[in-house]
């Protein structure tokens, strides 16, 4: 007899479909006269989606992730990308997928690799520059490049100085777009894009905070495919509406009704990083144990803005209804815009050190009541696998039991299942001392 | 004193570079800073009076990293780590600055913040995009704030004379190892690659102040010094760190001679000057951003364009290479970013290439046989014609 | 009750049997390509040892990485959980285990009742396993006891590379190239190895008592390197390759048969993943 | 040594050839390459730059002691010695210790010449799959090597790894090519790049009871692969060759062929003369044979003087 009653979610074909139009859109665009662009997962694309007109986008990682969950495709295009451009294997695994696509002239979603009219980017991680950077090259070297720099700081780090840097260079950013596009940027899009994000980010931030309630109303598994809409586009309205208006709702909903994502949870853990994405299956063999994956720093905060509480707490940024802010003129947009992600993005805060990567994980365990730890070492991406043994360390002395394992997000010949499922054996079995729950 | 004297004391203070230090703070009684990448202004540590010294690795096994940086962190970062947690900087490191360097750098560091005992931690933001005008006003900024940290740091304000000495100190340390460079486009350069880039460590090591003088002396020796051996193939060395004695020393041992290096301990590091002007942090700023890039901070404003590139084939051209070895610390990504693109670039250039790949520790019997394949590829007529 | 504990390892079977926790009979022998074949046979020999007939013993459990290979068996635990009970049984004051086999070097951090807490796994690479011994050895040309003996006698400590064991091979020849002596050579590939393990130790967090156990064990050249590592003492148990056999036969003892493992995975709606 | 018990599946057999039809006596130039690997050693000795005499054996733990092996058992059935020869080169990992070479030269340069000798002015790209590591050598008309790569760091899919496949199964290197083609249809590729791990996944593969035959295509199509990730690096360009001890593994290099979409060039004017002469052709001479040419260029050119004691 199962300990809760559980059930599908009921926006969870409507998040297929959004994702679906999205990529067809962009293969598309040019037969409907709109432009094309790519740019990162972390892209304020509120801003290049202020020019007049239809434009679409490519965020590279969602990309490279969605090669990364079939191994045959991956192996094809990474294969392509180190034996025909030549790159080191060890590089980012979406990247590589990235550029075997290109390398190959082929989309992932069928057809033509489709090029791109300009490149609007951010920097943070060693990679996100030199991706597209490339990328361009492969392509001729030929696509208008503009890259502007995040890596300003840690949030407790940031005053106005910070965020003016990042604003001007959008300022000189919407320059390049109007010279390159041909096209006018419309404030009173931007200002629109620039709330469509406030809504994606802080109701996505909302929905997480939800899963602290026992028994947890979202897993893991599921969320991976919840929060890709707000690595696709945040200012998009469908996506910001869906955020808002579907899913948040409809997981209040499973709380107060006691709806649990896995019927016979018993063990909370918080995981840390990518998964290896054609792997998935590896949740599903944890549900067996009733252990359930109920947050990560990466999965809270990769879309999504968080603040403190003035006990300390982790607690979703306030959206711009919330603040009771009217957005005045452009720059004002886009302060806010940079002011929230340079702030409110607690996945950026990694890149200053481990305490403060500590801070927010250790955070995290508690306030999401976490039983144990597991984290997947991440041989695909050097962003997001900062100091992950120092996590390890640090959720050891709050009295974590901890798994690691090594892999790979996106390049399966990093991974090796049957050794992983040795370890979660061991983990499981003999450090928590679990057994399989009958479903 | 003579060159050799002279070189043999850089060598001497690159491998023995904790005592130095331990020295110099009793002569001076100043403090020592240690700094994880070439992007710590030292132009504002000399001015308040600090050492500022790069953390270097051991090349010896980082096993004691392990359990802080798993196996995909380049084996530099781990070592260096591994030397903070061996102890070899407690008795006299007083801070350490991370620079906005890559992750690995930055991996190191904060596992050092934990766990290795060290007074005084600082996180300087050197922009990413320093092709765009918005980077300087922002690193002015950054500079200032520096500044002040330092002044609470030591407890003494910094004047605009002790700014001026410190970017004289450091420019004047510049202007001369390019002098010493210049010797290496001769036919039979009167130094050899493992000399040149020794120095440069140490310049990274030692008081720059002292550095100086020796490189005096060095410049009046080197017009008479001949060396016994044969220059053989003028080879360029590319790459992010490499304090790798032993590898150059091969390469130089079989026939080729290591004549230009594009390095961040070579002459990355001290290429372009701080150009004077009223604002004296907005000089320094200016530097920093203008300076040969990083391949991490190297991207156009309005195409994929890189600065560092054009840079390189100058250097190739200027001291007449016939190949270049470009090497990469295992699993560094600025790099591994630009090296297909940079091999692609030199080659059509009529440059041939050569990539390695290193760990801490190089195994030179492996390179040994590639290095002087390459350098018969290069000599190709001498066996064919 | 008499017990069994089977331990198929990558390169041999070690079994014991134990009545009452005493040991009653143990054996070892190569599993060679048919593991099921070995054990069957090696069993057999080992009940003809202790006197006894199969239906004679109440539970068998297997360990070790193919012991599923064992049709008869009870039940299989990890080789981890296995070395724990082992180690425990016979070293109380025992915090740490390092293990080295044949194709996996792993250190365990187990509890005072023997739980394991925590543990740590040489990955992707044989460099830090008995494979890799054994591949220097050959490279030397000499036997691995000789290989152990003679490292001993050496003062020198030369780096060594190891990345990978056949490369290892290559850097182990271009050392004889360069007239090192064996001595000095044996000990490079131990202090080398030695280096791998003693990192992944590092992993688990290294407390007293540290005990050494798998066949490796067995190389006092290697211990000795290990111990120079991790400048901590490290005890060994007699018959270091048959601790996990041990542990499964004390697990048997204690009713944990840990279960047999069956196709894990249950495939609900395929999800798209997609992210940073 | 330790296998020394055991058969040793894992050696290719040792094997030597004096040329029946050249009186050396009548030589003005007697050259020798001598290529000593870190598995197999092979002496090669021409006369005016004409295949005399080789020999393919393994090395030894002493590489001066190897070379004089090889050395000897290439001039065994001859009356031509050491002391006769003009000039020689000592090539392959222990070049360096060859005693009786008055110089030396890369096995890249070597073997790029060497296949050029054997296969012809057209060959651009030469694969030597050597015992630890595997080169992909580009080079001129003129056998001069253009550019190059070697594996790096992992030895996965180098001939010792092969070997120690071989060994493993109990299936002797010289048969694996035609086993690997007794199959029903082309199994998955053994996926482990470690040659150690690949071990640990041969074993699991035999013993779910996976034929043989198809395990040993399973490893031969990984290591084909491996090669051409190489090859892919380099950028494959017609005439294609492999040399080495690999070459004569047609399981490897069908499925390299299929893969890279390139056939290996049949041996040129040099073959039917070697089969007429009851020669079995040996790959694993390319590197001697390129040192041998070498030492003959270069006495013509009068680059080199003759060291020649009797």
């Amino acid at each position: 007899m199962a300990k809760y009653k559980t059930k599908g979610l009921d926006c969870w074909q409507r998040a297929k479909e959004l994702r679906a139009k999205y990529y067809k859109d962009y293969a598309e665009a040019h037969d409907r006269g709109a432009l094309r662009w790519e740019g990162g997962a972390w892209m304020f694309d509120a801003v290049p989606q202020s020019l007049e007109g239809e434009i679409h986008v490519l965020t590279e990682e969602p990309y490279g992730a969605a090669v990364g969950a079939d191994p045959k495709l991956q192996v094809r295009y990474q294969e392509a990308a180190e034996g025909k451009w030549g790159c080191a294997r060890d590089l980012c695994a979406y990247l590589r997928n990235y550029w075997g696509s290109i390398v190959l002239n082929e989309y992932a979603f069928g057809g033509e690799w489709p090029k791109a009219d300009f490149i609007f980017q951010n920097h943070i991680c060693c990679s996100h520059a030199k991706w597209l950077q490339v990328a361009d090259e492969i392509e001729g070297g030929d696509v208008p490049f503009f890259c502007f720099d995040v890596g300003v700081g840690a949030y407790d780090k940031i005053e106005d100085r910070q965020i003016r840097y990042v604003v001007d260079q959008i300022h000189d950013g919407i320059e390049f777009l109007e010279k390159h596009t041909g096209r006018k940027f419309s404030d009173e899009k931007l200002i629109q894009n620039v709330h469509n994000t406030y809504d994606s980010a802080c109701y996505w931030a909302k929905t997480c905070e939800l899963n602290m309630a026992v028994p947890a109303p979202l897993d893991e598994k599921t969320m991976f495919s919840l929060y890709v809409l707000g690595c696709l586009e945040k200012s998009n309205p469908d996506f910001a509406h869906f955020y808002k208006y579907e899913l948040y709702p409809e997981v209040q909903d499973r709380v107060a009704n006691q709806i649990a994502a896995v019927a016979n949870e018993q063990c909370r853990v918080i995981t840390d990083t990518q998964p290896p994405w054609g792997f998935l299956r590896v949740y599903r063999y944890l549900e067996q144990y009733g252990i359930i994956a109920v947050a990560n720093l990466y999965t809270n905060s990769l879309i999504g803005w968080w603040t403190h509480d003035d006990k300390g707490d982790l607690v979703p940024w306030p959206t711009l209804a919330e603040q009771g802010i009217t957005i005045k003129d452009r720059d004002h947009a886009l302060w806010l815009l940079a002011e929230a992600e340079l702030k409110g993005k607690s996945q950026w805060a990694q890149f200053y050190g481990a305490k403060y990567k500590n801070h927010f994980v250790t955070k995290i365990a508690k306030q999401w009541k976490c039983d144990a730890a597991i984290i997947h070492l991440n041989r695909g991406c050097e962003g997001t696998a900062q100091h992950q043994m120092e996590t390890k360390i640090a959720l050891q002395n709050m009295g974590l039991p901890v798994l690691t394992f090594e892999g790979n997000m996106a390049d399966e010949r990093e991974f090796d299942e049957t050794r992983t499922y040795r370890l979660i054996d061991l983990f499981v079995r003999e450090t928590l001392g679990l057994q399989k729950v009958a479903d | 004193m003579e060159a050799s004297e002279i070189l043999k004391q850089f060598n001497d203070v690159w491998q023995l570079r904790h005592e130095y230090a331990k020295d110099w703070k009793k002569r001076t009684g100043g403090k020592v800073i240690g700094g994880m990448c070439t992007y710590v202004p030292e132009e504002l540590l000399y001015a308040a009076n600090i050492l500022p010294v790069r953390i270097l690795g051991g090349h010896e096994p980082p096993t004691l990293a392990t359990p802080h940086m798993f196996d995909m962190w380049c084996p530099f970062s781990r070592d260096c780590l591994s030397q903070g947690l061996k102890g070899k900087y407690n008795d006299y490191l007083d801070g350490l600055i991370e620079s906005n360097a890559c992750l690995h750098m930055r991996q190191a560091f904060g596992a050092w913040e934990i766990h290795v005992p060290t007074p005084w931690f600082y996180w300087f933001v050197m922009p990413n995009a320093v092709r765009s005008p918005r980077a300087k006003t922002f690193l002015r900024g950054e500079l200032a704030a520096f500044k002040e940290a330092l002044e609470k740091l030591t407890g003494k304000t910094i004047t605009d004379e002790d700014i001026d000495s410190g970017i004289d100190i450091l420019n004047t340390n510049r202007r001369l190892m390019k002098q010493v460079y210049e010797f290496r486009k001769q036919d039979n350069p009167p130094i050899t690659g493992t000399e040149a880039m020794t120095m440069v460590w140490a310049s990274q090591l030692m008081d720059k102040r002292e550095h100086n003088e020796l490189l005096r002396q060095l410049l009046e020796e080197l017009p008479d010094r001949k060396l016994d051996r044969e220059t053989g193939v003028r080879l360029m060395i590319i790459g992010s760190e490499d304090d790798d004695r032993e590898f150059l020393e091969m390469v130089e041992s079989i026939g080729a001679t290591f004549v230009i290096d594009d390095h961040c301990t070579g002459s990355r590091y001290f290429w372009d000057e701080v150009v004077p002007e009223k604002d004296r942090l907005q000089a320094i700023a200016n530097h920093y951003c203008d300076r040969v890039p990083c391949p991490n901070k190297d991207w156009g404003m309005e195409d994929c364009s890189r600065k560092r590139f054009p840079h390189i084939l100058q250097l190739a051209r200027d001291f007449r290479v016939q190949g270049a070895i470009l090497t990469q610390q295992k699993f560094c990504d600025p790099h591994e970013l630009d090296i297909p693109s940079l091999t692609r670039y030199l080659e059509d250039n009529d440059i041939p290439c050569y990539f390695l790949e290193f760990e801490v520790t190089v195994p030179v019997g492996q390179f040994r046989v590639r290095v002087e394949a390459f350098i018969e590829q290069i000599l190709a007529e001498e066996l064919f014609v | 009750m008499i017990v069994a504990g089977i331990d198929v390892g990558g390169k041999n079977v070690h079994i014991v049997i134990a009545r009452n926790g005493d040991i009653m009979a143990k054996a070892g022998a190569p599993s060679g390509i048919n593991k099921a074949e070995a054990v069957e046979q090696l069993y057999d020999e080992t009940l003809k040892k202790a006197g006894l007939k199969r239906e004679d013993v109440s539970q068998v459990v297997a360990t070790g990485s193919s012991g599923q290979r064992v049709a008869f068996a009870g039940g299989v635990i990890p080789d981890a959980a296995a070395d724990a009970r082992g180690v425990i049984r016979l070293i109380p004051s025992a915090r740490t285990i390092i293990d080295v086999g044949a194709e996996e070097g792993r250190a365990i951090k187990i509890s005072p009742e023997g739980k394991v807490l925590d543990f740590a796994i040489n990955e992707k690479c044989a460099a830090g396993t008995g494979t890799f011994v054994d591949t220097m050895a050959r490279a030397l040309e000499i036997p691995i006891e000789e290989m152990s003996k003679i490292s001993l006698q050496s003062t020198k400590s030369i780096p060594m590379n190891a990345q990978c064991a056949i490369f290892g091979e290559s850097e182990v020849v271009s050392l004889i190239h360069q007239k090192t002596s064996r001595q000095d050579i044996a000990r490079a590939v131990h202090d080398a190895i030695a280096g791998r393990v003693g990192s992944v130790a590092r992993i688990v967090g290294i407390e007293n008592d540290i005990v050494m156990i798998g066949g490796v064990a067995r190389n006092d050249g290697f211990v000795e390197s290990l111990k120079r590592e991790l400048e901590m003492d490290i005890r060994v148990p007699e018959n270091p390759d048959f601790v996990g056999a041990l542990g499964a036969a004390a697990a048997a003892a204690a009713g944990i048969t840990g279960e047999k493992v069956e196709a894990r995975v249950v495939e609900k709606e395929t999800i798209e993943e997609g992210t940073t | 040594m330790v296998e020394a018990k055991k058969v040793e599946f894992w050696r290719w057999p040792e094997t030597s050839w004096v040329n029946p039809d050249i009186d050396w006596k009548k030589g003005k130039f007697i050259t020798a390459g001598i290529d000593v690997g870190s598995v197999s050693s092979q002496a090669v000795v021409m006369v005016d730059g004409e295949l005399y005499a080789y020999s393919n054996t393994r090395t030894g733990y002493d590489s001066p002691e190897s070379a004089w092996k090889c050395l000897n058992m290439a001039l065994e059935k001859s009356d031509l010695t050491a002391d006769n020869l003009d000039y020689c080169i000592g090539t392959g990992y222990g070049r360096v210790n060859v005693p009786m070479a008055q110089r030396a030269i890369t096995e890249i340069a070597c073997h790029a010449r060497g296949a050029n000798f054997m296969y012809g002015p057209e060959v651009r790209t030469v694969m030597d799959m050597g015992g630890q590591d595997c080169k992909a050598i580009r080079c001129d008309n003129r056998g001069a090597v253009m550019k190059f790569m070697m594996n790096d760091k992992c030895a996965a899919g180098t001939g010792r790894g092969m070997e120690v496949f071989a060994d493993l199964i109990g299936v002797p290197v010289w048969e694996i090519g035609e086993r690997s083609f007794q199959i029903e249809k082309e199994p998955p590729m053994i996926s482990s790049t470690c040659a150690v791990f690949a071990k640990t996944e041969v074993v699991g593969l035999l013993q779910e009871g996976v034929p043989e035959n198809d395990i040993i295509a399973a490893y031969c199509s990984a290591m084909a692969h491996r090669i051409c990730e190489l090859l892919n690096r380099l950028g494959i360009e017609e005439k294609f060759v492999i040399t080495g001890g690999i070459a004569k593994n047609i399981g490897v290099v069908k499925r390299l062929e299929k893969e890279m979409g390139v056939t290996t060039v049949e041996l040129t004017w040099y073959a039917p003369k070697m089969r007429d002469k009851g020669l079995p052709f040996e790959t694993q001479i390319a590197g001697g044979i390129g040192a041998a040419v070498f030492g003959a260029a270069m006495l013509e050119r009068g680059k080199a003087k003759s060291a020649r004691k009797a």
